[in-house]
């Protein structure tokens, strides 16, 4: 007891580091239960036809990516698999890495550009793009990320609004999130819209899955690894998922351990 | 007008002529009492540890820029810190104030130059007590990380418009050994601020040091009007629940005029 | 283990600014003045485009001739290195003062005033007991911690029930903020594990 | 002159951008959009003048020997590269990619998930049964933790239910109460700063 009164707080860091490190190495394949937010986006998407249109959005940076990132490679993934053509777009300026790493992979294995996507780059302005991207797509990115006329590419043919769109599918770290793609585009367009977003953003999200606003969400690393547990193929985000819960345990457990040590010793406090 | 924005205008107009009317009441003389607030309080207290122990203050007044539509925060701050600077000039303690928004720099320095002057110790003054280390948030972070720990500072202040890096600073601020005095109105921040400081200003706590510290009166009547644009609003919470329970969207409809 | 050295390089920074959690450090000092340089680096690097396209090149190119003003008004901020010129530094303060003062009023009055106020009109009574006590947590819970607030008032009974429900409901909520973050921390370490264990030495799997 | 000036430029701007956000009038909105571009220029200057203050201060603890001066010295030189990479190379030069990229971009994720492991201290420390209100504290914190855990639903399938409820209902209804006090705040300190009668940050003569 008295070790741990004295604890050090680097046996807890060195805790949560070795426990969250070693379900990484070593899956331990705990459960993962696919929610009603990512089944939503689940089934919406897997009711699509090959040749349908829809926008990924990389509205990301590097800070919440850890959250993010995941969640856009598996839904992407599960959209070309399905032969479903992807218009992507960035309305941060670092989501325009994120969007070039994921095309560059999809590229290498034989998704053309300009045919099956196309990869439009960051537009500045957040809400107010993507509003001029709601009401002429075709106007907002004359040019595409590697500066090639988008008027001209196969896959653009017939785009004149947003409501061309079979989905459009927001990936967010925060703004442009939620409210300025309901408030800009599906409130006018009525495309179908669904989220990614960190954890902590996903609350505030909710009324828009109440009034139909959205079809599906997913939130944090959790939600894509839910998404890869609904696709049956886990990636990066379900071998993650152990290494969280391990996490929360850690933390969990020094808790209860604490306040178990502070009612023991109060007693003694109190009589002294 | 711009629609959607005309009850906006005048519940502005109306906290304007409240605080404005308090104002002019308290330069009178009709000063209210106002409640003890603990982390104003113990700024003080953490000064008096700081010249104990021989060893510095540090202070953070946010990461707002002061063109930013969180000025208001790092300006709060520096009411704040004009405080905290008084002190440390009297008591000749030392004072590390470290900087993240480029524009807030030339400003904390002019802020603690002139506490130096009010307590007439124009001499003790040194540039280098305001510092800029990075408006990058985590390189920011890190630095004021590594100087807590080095100059094993005996107090923190950390208040103003914090993001991520708060439990990070507030983290840094206990591992010194530092007594931590945080403050925020950022919702997302003020948990871990609560969890790892020794005391926090909740929200408008923040905007309430100015008048607490200084008791100048026309601060202090300023703090009379905020309370009545506050007892308004909870009077219009009540209401406008009420009215909507019993079918009636009047009021609802008013708010979005 | 991989043999790219940038991956080496971004490995070992990494491994630096962890060495914080052990102990302050000369390495996490290294790391730590690396990052400084680099974020300062970054900002004059940014910052000097964004005088150049933003001031310097319509000016000259485009014939908007009175960005010469916010230029000069820039230059004005070094006025402290000149004697006798430093009040002069306050120009460009007051210029920028007046621009965040006003944005703070126009987003505190209408985002965080009316629409909070009025988020709050709703029928309390909802269609089962349970969202019925849900509207009331979150209508009395409102006007409780607004009552904290209450700095001037006299703290008769009503005032000092009031804001203590709204203390208690500040303490659910940052317990409650406080434990939802973990989740998405945790994350964070995982990508940095991932990159460390995996592509730096490669004993994870990477995909 | 030397402080009315100040405080009239701040006013005038202030009730400019104000009266533009109320009215709709063709030519404040060009003139505060104006006025914004101007803010972000001085404010580019502002950066550089702090650059300019890191400098002095390591190059003077490099002359002095003061403190850890040799980590000022390489301060200083990843500083000077990382301009003249940006501003002569560009920034689309591979030097200074390497720069973002490989420093700057993975320091950024490395400090930011040290969070987790202060979580964790902070947590043992502060999470404990004290008093009624450390009570709630903890009690919807431990909660909250355990609903969003995965391991937490094997255990009980309510938790996560229970999360979302603290999220969705207590949690709004504080933040909300927060919101609305710290917003009259700012804007009674916005009034003061507007008529000048908070002038603190312009100093003293």
């Amino acid at each position: 007891m008295n070790v741990l009164r004295n604890l050090d707080r680097r046996v807890i860091y060195v805790l949560l580091f070795l426990l969250v490190l070693y379900p990484l190495v070593k899956p331990m394949g705990l459960p993962v239960s696919v929610g009603p937010w990512t089944q939503g986006s689940f089934d919406y998407i897997n009711n699509l036809k090959a040749g349908d249109l829809v926008v990924v959005s990389f509205d990301y940076s590097s800070g919440g990516a850890p959250d993010v990132d995941p969640q856009a490679v598996v839904v992407v993934k599960h959209l070309f698999k399905k032969g479903v053509r992807i218009v992507g777009t960035a309305f941060v300026d670092q989501g325009v890495l994120f969007a070039n790493k994921v095309f560059d992979a999809w590229q290498k294995q034989g998704k053309k550009p300009g045919v099956d996507f196309v990869n439009l780059g960051y537009l500045a302005g957040g809400e107010t793009a993507v509003a001029a991207f709601g009401n002429n797509p075709l106007k907002a990115f004359p040019k595409d990320n590697n500066g090639n006329d988008t008027a001209s590419m196969p896959i653009m043919q017939g785009v004149k609004t947003a409501a061309d769109f079979k989905l459009i599918a927001a990936f967010a770290t925060g703004a442009p999130g939620p409210s300025e793609w309901v408030r800009q585009v599906v409130t006018k367009y009525k495309t179908p819209y669904m989220a990614g977003l960190v954890t902590v953003m996903a609350p505030g999200a909710e009324p828009y899955l109440q009034s139909k606003q959205m079809i599906g969400l997913l939130a944090g690393l959790r939600g894509a690894a839910e998404y890869e547990t609904a696709l049956k193929e886990p990636g990066t985000a379900a071998a993650g998922m152990d290494a969280q819960s391990m996490g929360h345990v850690v933390i969990i457990v020094f808790v209860i351990l604490g306040n178990i040590l502070y009612l023991l010793d109060k007693p003694k406090k109190a009589k002294a | 007008m711009t629609a959607g924005r005309i009850f906006t205008f005048w519940f502005l107009i109306f906290t304007f002529a409240a605080v404005y009317y308090f104002m002019e009441r308290a330069k009178k003389g009709n000063l209210p009492g106002v409640r003890p607030i603990a982390g104003l309080a113990a700024l003080d207290e953490a000064v008096g540890r700081a010249t104990e122990l021989g060893r510095p203050v540090f202070f953070v007044p946010g990461r707002a820029e002061i063109n930013s539509a969180d000025a208001a925060q790092t300006l709060a701050a520096l009411e704040i810190l004009s405080h905290v600077a008084e002190k440390t000039a009297a008591y000749d303690t030392g004072l590390i104030t470290a900087v993240a928004a480029p524009n807030t720099y030339p400003v904390a320095q002019e802020v603690v130059r002139e506490s130096y002057l009010k307590v007439g110790k124009p001499d003790a003054y040194d540039p280098d007590m305001v510092q800029f280390y990075s408006s990058e948030q985590f390189a920011f972070g890190s630095a004021c990380l590594g100087v807590m720990m080095r100059e094993k500072v005996a107090a923190a202040v950390m208040v103003g418009f914090f993001q991520a890096e708060s439990l990070l600073l507030a983290e840094g601020a206990n591992q010194a050994g530092a007594i931590s005095i945080s403050g925020c109105t950022r919702l997302y921040q003020i948990p871990f601020f609560v969890v790892a400081c020794d005391y926090t200003l909740i929200g408008e706590e923040l905007f309430a040091g100015g008048a607490y510290l200084t008791k100048n009166p026309i601060k202090l009547g300023s703090m009379q009007g905020q309370d009545l644009a506050k007892l308004v609003s909870v009077l219009f919470v009540a209401l406008g629940a009420i009215l909507e329970t019993f079918g009636n969207h009047s009021l609802t409809q008013l708010f979005k005029k | 283990m991989t043999t790219n050295w940038e991956v080496w390089v971004s490995a070992l920074l990494t491994l630096g600014a962890y060495s914080i959690l052990f102990s302050e450090n000369k390495f996490f000092q290294l790391v730590e003045h690396i990052f400084v340089g680099v974020g300062a680096g970054f900002a004059v690097v940014v910052n000097y485009y964004s005088i150049v396209n933003k001031g310097i090149k319509p000016m000259t190119g485009k014939g908007e001739w009175w960005l010469i003003i916010p230029l000069l008004i820039g230059v004005m901020l070094f006025g402290r290195f000149v004697k006798g010129m430093a009040w002069i530094t306050r120009i460009p303060i007051s210029l920028l003062v007046g621009i965040g003062v006003a944005l703070a009023l126009r987003g505190a009055v209408q985002a965080e005033l009316v629409q909070q106020i009025s988020a709050n009109f709703i029928n309390v009574v909802g269609k089962t007991p349970g969202a019925t006590i849900n509207n009331l947590v979150m209508v009395v819970g409102t006007i409780g911690t607004i009552m904290y607030f209450f700095f001037t008032y006299k703290q008769t009974p009503i005032v000092m029930a009031g804001s203590a429900v709204g203390k208690w409901i500040m303490m659910v909520a940052f317990g409650a903020a406080f434990g939802n973050a973990v989740q998405g921390r945790i994350s964070l370490l995982i990508s940095r594990l991932q990159y460390l264990f995996g592509t730096w030495i490669h004993l994870i799997p990477t995909k | 002159m030397k402080r009315e000036l100040p405080l009239g430029i701040t006013a005038v701007v202030g009730f400019l951008f104000l009266v533009q956000y109320f009215f709709k009038i063709a030519i404040l909105k060009s003139m505060t959009d104006e006025l914004t571009d101007w803010g972000t220029i001085v404010s580019a200057f502002a950066a550089l003048l702090a650059a300019a203050g890191l400098y002095k201060i390591h190059l003077e603890k490099i002359a002095r020997r003061k403190g850890p001066w040799e980590m000022s010295i390489v301060l200083v030189l990843v500083m000077t590269a990382f301009i003249i990479f940006g501003v002569f190379l560009g920034q689309k030069s591979a030097p200074y990619l390497f720069l973002s990229n490989q420093v700057l971009v993975p320091l950024s994720a490395a400090i930011f998930s040290l969070l987790i492991f202060y979580i964790g201290s902070a947590a043992f420390r502060a999470f404990r049964l004290r008093n009624l209100e450390a009570g709630l504290l903890l009690g919807s914190g431990f909660l909250v933790m355990l609903g969003r855990a995965p391991i937490g639903e094997v255990v009980w399938k309510k938790f996560p239910v229970i999360a979302d409820w603290l999220m969705k209902w207590p949690n709004l209804a504080g933040n909300r109460g927060v919101l609305i006090g710290a917003s009259i705040g700012s804007i009674a300190i916005g009034l003061r700063i507007l008529v000048g009668i908070d002038r603190g940050h312009l100093g003293q003569d």
